[in-house]
């Protein structure tokens, strides 16, 4: 045996764990944000009195995949005076940065690839911020104004809410003490609260920016239809531009995935601490199983034989993740899976709760302007943001150095902070006022720059 | 050995993009390839257990200052640069001059390996394993001894900050 | 951990690379790419000598050199966006005027 | 072709009817249909003349009113004809004098409003085109239309300063009938491809003609015809 | 995509950046063509291209007879059929000297109202979804849904209806025409609460709208800019009230106005036009009186040489016809004034200075249908 072969042999053995789960994420991620377009039309249609995809698969179940072989297949156009080579690359970088930076994030207890990193959270802001580099490359090389307008757009917004979001960050991170994943959420285990209920405008602060860093409605700006066509992607087709949207949604799994983390108590149940509330243990495997029963009762009620078969086979599906789910708790000597397991199905519900609630805002608001953005971001994310992390920090010190009650400091701070935001809208609403008072002048040049933010 | 696979990577990426940074005509593409390099460093700050010196590049450097120069790239859009000559009159001289520091350094580094106990060229470190975490140790420098240049340099960014502004603000 | 002189080397490449690259260089972003580069060329001999001592002062540094390589990015692109606006050009044989 | 409505006060139109193809004689209009007069339809605006009770073919009478007075007192002889068509009024205007007239319409008159501004051709007719302004009072609920014959060589005044409105509709006059206005701002087509040979609105285009070079370089494909 | 001027042109600077939108763009409503000159963001000067859905309808109604002529009507706005229908049967009406009889005209006051309610929820869904809001489009479709049933039911087609004849109406009422019409009604209040509950005050909404391409009434007359834009900007006159035709003078109805003239006040103004249409619609299904609904009118018509301008409300301001018969079978010129046309000439100036976002909240407020701009 030749010693290269014995060093990779080596090297396989030692990393075998974290090799297989990053192949998981990669080939999986794809699919599960194929999933989340699917119930995101769903959820559309239903909000707005339609019925949604119905044709491929029973319930339109198998449109994602469809959607997919369709764009695998399309024809792949490169503008004539497109930058060929960064044209190409671009949608790698952003499809790249979404799935590198999942690789520190803990989906439960027992799966994640990064596991020691010292600097874990930061990991994964700063990872996933690279995807940035994708849209605005794009945008560049595609050579059309809508694209580079976008793209401009969007590196603007990156950069100003990815400032209010890391402030925010900051404030759950002073509670939790650390930037490791899992410390974050054995803090608050340990705490025996989520993040959210002692620094709510910090998790305010962080879903709005959030939804701003995904190019979410209605910060949709970068690739508003109604003005841009789709801006950085418009010039895009093909495959290339499923790299984009896959990338996108990877970006939304990642935000919820921190969000969760840091915030929502992580793969920690409802109440961890609590005794008598132990009874939430069983309600993944009945959760699940509902799923199931579901499925069943459809079933029958299908126009095309295949259908009934599929939704019976989708139905058989969850009735074997709840016997999974449901097994060890019942059976002493797997006791020790119930953590990861159920941990992994209470993160994963927590993401998709973030995700849905990102889905309702985009069915119910209009979008706003870029200077309208631009203001909220750094009139009022920032400002408050900034006076967030102050306040949070003065509650630390008043609970560890004076023995306050925890409670007592943090809804000081939270009201603090709350008085704040009030008196900065209130700055803001005059400021638009003066500024609608002295309406445009159609012909003089505007001392703003839209960009200057 | 897996040590020595993730060094000369990332050297060889870092060092062969920086060659192209500084020669490729178009200003994006030497944007594209400073990122590559200094991805490459990451990396190399990475293998050196500088985890946040890791991060931190990656945040401050590619996510922030890159962003900064292919931001203004894009405003400026080049399309006459392009067909304009890329390098300064005086680049015979420059390449003769750099080519002498190269020299110079280069003899220094080879002739230091001879020093006896020093050892330039040897491994002499603490084993990974042994280092203390390092985001901690780093804080625990940094907001220690570190305090006054920490708040200083907090300052000047705060100095740059206006003065681009002031700058780059239209003039009416 | 390798031996300390490859960082070295690598360092100095890198270092000479932007030395090039700010010479020889006519557009002025390019120009300032390149001293960022001599920057980044640094912090590589820093944090290895950071990690050959294991003293964590050496990244301390690097960390002020990032917060000084960006502060000088800042500005130095402040300079080309209102060069740019009034003179259309970002060579630097073309920047010749005191005053405009 | 009848050239124009066989109205024999009306000055512009050649007393020897040249007998086109399509001529209808002057009394040739279905009579039967026409001749119950219903209720006057409350659209209908200054009335001050009462009608005609009887020729119901000849729609056209002459208008005597206050209005068409205060018109010929300021203007004179550029008030070529005044006339009352089913009710509603129209003043034959010269197009010499039609800046000013218009203005007067706009300030005095308060006519505020340039609903609409077309043309139609007569080409058997000496003065070839008629310029069609219909204008609306808001302070008197009221439209008067003037109508301002032209020859197919002349040009009229852009009313664009007068009434902004007339912007576009000069330029698709222009578009469909080739005639152009003194003092346009931006005198080009304005449907039609700035390319386009031919007016299409006149009377000796032919609906089925169009421009096959145009076609055929633009959008690549054979005339349609 | 980009115009050819545009090269080499600087995204910063003092040069203006000239954008061209359409004519293949989401929000340009069809075919309509802008350049934008900008700078940065801010717009400096549009200018319409325009013509891409030129049929010549003037000319092809030179060639018809005044009936075959009618249903070409229909293709103009082609959102709004009905009320095309209507101006051109009153306008061949007058010049033939006849009228419609009472049940007739009572019956297309209904379907025109209705049409109108139909046009306004075309305009609230692209509107709103031009400014980014996606769910009312389909809350309005839902709407129009039940009144272009209405449409089918009544003559067969939805779309372009060609639902009046000259002289009267072709088709009586069906059996259920007005419990249909009164259900419509009485549900549509509910649902118009909808669109209030997500638009009217949802901050978003007001800082995109409020302020945005705003027109001085006296800006509004110079541009003959008419229907709701001119009523948005403070400007009481609607030719239902002013020179009622069809059956408009028997019925109670409000003119909605607005103050600012700006896009918030002409959202405001068609939320209250759709009310008070279903107010005008609910009135006159109590009392359709009953009788004949064909006038007397022969099956050649052969209008007395002359001329005739008359023009409707239609929902999107004056809709006129200037028809110059010579006494034969067709018409000698057919004169259409497109209310569209004619809006569509304040976007300069309501645009300057704005964004280019609202750029699209303007395209979308000024409620341009393309058939009826190009004809």
């Amino acid at each position: 045996m030749s010693p290269t072969l014995q060093a990779v042999l080596a090297f396989v053995q030692t990393w075998w764990v974290e090799l297989v789960s990053g192949v998981v994420i990669v080939a999986v991620v794809p699919l599960v944000a194929g999933y989340i377009v699917l119930m995101e039309r769903k959820l559309m249609a239903d909000m707005q009195a339609r019925l949604g995809p119905m044709r491929v698969g029973p319930h339109g179940l198998l449109q994602p995949i469809a959607d997919a072989v369709k764009l695998l297949i399309k024809e792949d156009i490169i503008p004539d005076n497109a930058d060929k080579v960064v044209f190409w690359i671009a949608p790698v970088v952003s499809m790249t940065a979404a799935l590198t930076s999942m690789g520190a994030i803990a989906f439960g207890p027992a799966f994640q690839v990064a596991r020691d990193i010292n600097v874990g959270l930061l990991f994964v802001i700063g990872v996933s911020s690279l995807g940035i580099f994708g849209i605005v490359l794009g945008g560049w090389a595609s050579n059309s104004h809508y694209s580079i307008m976008g793209a401009l757009r969007s590196t603007a917004q990156l950069v100003s809410y990815e400032t209010a979001a890391g402030l925010a960050l900051v404030s759950g991170l002073l509670l939790a003490g650390t930037l490791k994943i899992r410390a974050i959420v054995d803090a608050q285990q340990h705490f025996g609260v989520w993040f959210v209920f002692l620094a709510p405008v910090a998790f305010f602060i962080y879903v709005v920016a959030s939804i701003a860093e995904t190019n979410r409605a209605p910060f949709d700006l970068p690739e508003a239809e109604s003005e841009l066509v789709a801006g950085y992607m418009t010039e895009y087709s093909g495959f290339r531009w499923a790299l984009y949207f896959l990338g996108e949604y990877a970006n939304m799994i990642v935000v919820g995935a921190v969000a969760t983390t840091l915030f929502l108590g992580g793969w920690l149940r409802p109440f961890p601490n609590v005794r008598w509330m132990n009874w939430l243990d069983a309600l993944p495997a009945l959760f699940t199983a509902a799923v199931g029963a579901y499925c069943v009762y459809r079933a029958g009620k299908q126009p095309v034989r295949v259908q009934t078969w599929f939704m019976w086979g989708v139905a058989l599906a969850c009735f074997v993740v709840a016997l999974i789910l449901a097994v060890p708790l019942l059976v002493a000597p797997l006791k020790f899976l119930v953590p990861g397991l159920h941990g992994a199905f209470w993160f994963l519900l927590k993401i998709s709760a973030y995700i849905y609630l990102f889905m309702w805002l985009r069915f119910t608001l209009p979008r706003y302007r870029f200077d309208q953005l631009m203001h909220l971001g750094w009139y009022i994310l920032i400002p408050l943001a900034i006076v967030n992390v102050l306040a949070v920090g003065v509650a630390m010190i008043l609970e560890m150095e004076y023995g306050w009650n925890r409670w007592l400091a943090m809804l000081l701070t939270t009201v603090i902070t709350l008085a704040t935001a009030l008196f900065l809208l209130r700055l803001n609403d005059k400021r638009a006022a003066a500024a609608s008072s002295a309406a445009p002048p159609p012909e003089e040049p505007s001392t703003e720059d839209s960009y200057a933010g | 050995m897996l040590d020595k696979v993730i060094f000369f990577f990332f050297a060889g990426v870092a060092i062969l993009s920086a060659g192209l940074m500084v020669t490729r005509r178009n200003a994006i593409h030497s944007a594209v390839f400073l990122i590559t390099t200094l991805l490459a460093t990451a990396g190399i700050f990475l293998q050196l257990r500088a985890e946040f010196i890791f991060i931190a590049q990656i945040i401050l450097y590619v996510g922030g200052i890159m962003v900064l120069f292919v931001f203004v790239i894009m405003l400026v859009r080049l399309d006459v640069a392009l067909h304009q000559i890329q390098f300064s009159r005086q680049k015979w001289v420059a390449l003769l001059v750099t080519l002498a520091l190269a020299l110079e350094v280069g003899v220094m580094l080879w002739s230091s390996r001879k020093v006896p106990g020093q050892g330039f060229l040897l491994p002499n470190a603490v084993p990974a394993g042994k280092l203390p975490p390092n985001t901690e140790a780093l804080a625990g420098r940094l907001f220690d001894a570190y305090l006054l240049p920490f708040e200083i340099a907090s300052v000047l960014l705060l100095v740059a900050m206006v003065g681009a502004v002031v700058m780059a603000k239209k003039r009416t | 951990m390798m031996p300390i002189g490859y960082y070295l080397f690598l360092s100095m490449a890198l270092f000479l690379i932007g030395a090039i690259g700010v010479i020889t260089r006519r557009n002025v972003i390019v120009v300032l790419m390149s001293i960022e580069l001599i920057l980044n060329a640094v912090n590589i001999n820093l944090v290895a000598f950071s990690r050959i001592f294991g003293d964590v002062a050496g990244q301390v540094f690097a960390l002020f050199i990032i917060a000084d390589a960006a502060a000088e990015a800042v500005v130095g692109l402040g300079i080309i966006i209102a060069f740019f606006r009034n003179r259309e050009t970002v060579l630097e044989d073309e920047m010749d005027l005191l005053k405009w | 072709m009848a050239d124009e409505p066989k109205a024999p006060q009306s000055p512009e139109s050649p007393k020897p009817d040249s007998a086109g193809a399509k001529s209808a004689p002057p009394t040739a209009p279905a009579s039967a249909e026409a001749a119950p007069f219903p209720a006057a339809k409350p659209a209908a605006p200054a009335r001050p003349a009462p009608p005609p009770p009887k020729p119901p073919v000849v729609m056209q009478i002459p208008l005597d009113n206050d209005l068409t007075k205060r018109y010929r007192e300021q203007f004179g002889a550029a008030i070529l004809d005044a006339i009352e068509d089913r009710k509603q009024p129209y003043l034959v205007i010269a197009a010499t004098q039609l800046a000013e007239i218009a203005r007067y319409s706009r300030d005095v008159e308060k006519f505020d409003l340039l609903e609409d501004y077309t043309a139609v051709d007569w080409p058997r007719r000496e003065k070839r085109f008629d310029l069609i302004a219909i204008l609306y009072s808001f302070p008197h609920n009221m439209r008067l239309r003037l109508k301002i014959p032209l020859a197919a060589d002349e040009t009229a005044a852009s009313l664009v300063e007068i009434w902004p409105t007339a912007n576009w509709l000069e330029r698709e006059i222009f578009d469909m009938f080739g005639i152009s206005f003194n003092g346009h701002p931006d005198m080009k087509r304005i449907l039609l491809p700035e390319e386009w040979q031919g007016h299409p609105l006149r009377k000796d285009y032919d609906i089925l003609q169009q421009d096959t070079a145009w076609v055929r370089e633009n959008l690549g494909i054979a005339s349609g015809q | 995509m980009q115009d050819d001027a545009a090269q080499n042109q600087t995204l910063l600077g003092a040069d203006e950046l000239v954008l061209n939108m359409g004519p293949q763009h989401p929000s340009t409503h069809g075919v309509l063509r802008v350049k934008l000159k900008l700078d940065g963001e801010r717009v400096r000067g549009t200018e319409c291209v325009i013509g891409y859905l030129h049929r010549g309808v003037e000319k092809i109604a030179e060639n018809r007879s005044y009936q075959q002529f009618a249903p070409y009507v229909d293709r103009m706005d082609y959102v709004a059929a009905v009320s095309n229908g209507l101006g051109y049967c009153e306008a061949v009406e007058k010049l033939l000297n006849v009228e419609a009889p009472p049940r007739a005209k009572v019956i297309r006051t209904i379907m025109t109202e209705l049409q109108r309610i139909a046009s306004h929820l075309i305009w609230l869904g692209t509107h709103a979804l031009d400014i980014g809001a996606l769910t009312p489009l389909f809350y309005c479709l839902r709407e129009r849904e039940e009144i272009l049933k209405i449409f089918e039911k009544y003559c067969g087609a939805r779309l372009t209806t060609h639902a009046f004849r000259i002289g009267g109406l072709q088709y009586e009422a069906y059996d259920s025409f007005e419990k249909d019409v009164e259900r419509f009604c009485k549900d549509f209040e509910r649902r118009i609460q909808e669109y209030v509950d997500l638009l009217t005050g949802n901050s978003i909404w007001i800082g995109r709208t409020r302020n945005v391409g705003v027109l001085s009434a006296e800006e509004c007359i110079a541009l003959g800019a008419s229907g709701p834009v001119l009523r948005a900007s403070g400007v009481k006159w609607d030719l239902r009230k002013a020179q009622p035709y069809a059956a408009y003078d028997q019925y109670k109805f409000e003119i909605p106005v607005g103050t600012n003239g700006d896009t918030y006040d002409r959202y405001m103004v068609r939320m209250e036009e759709m009310r008070q249409s279903r107010l005008i619609c609910l009135q006159a299904i109590e009392n359709i009186p009953a009788g004949p609904i064909m006038g007397k009118v022969g099956k050649v018509l052969k209008p007395p040489a002359g001329e005739i301008y008359h023009s409707i409300e239609a929902p999107k301001g004056i809709l006129g016809y200037y028809i110059v018969s010579d006494g034969t079978t067709q018409p000698y010129r057919v004169r259409i004034r497109p209310p569209s046309f004619i809006n569509l000439q304040a976007l300069d100036k309501m645009a300057r200075g704005h964004l280019v976002a609202d750029v699209v909240a303007i395209i979308g407020t000024l409620d341009i249908v393309l058939g009826e701009v190009d004809r």
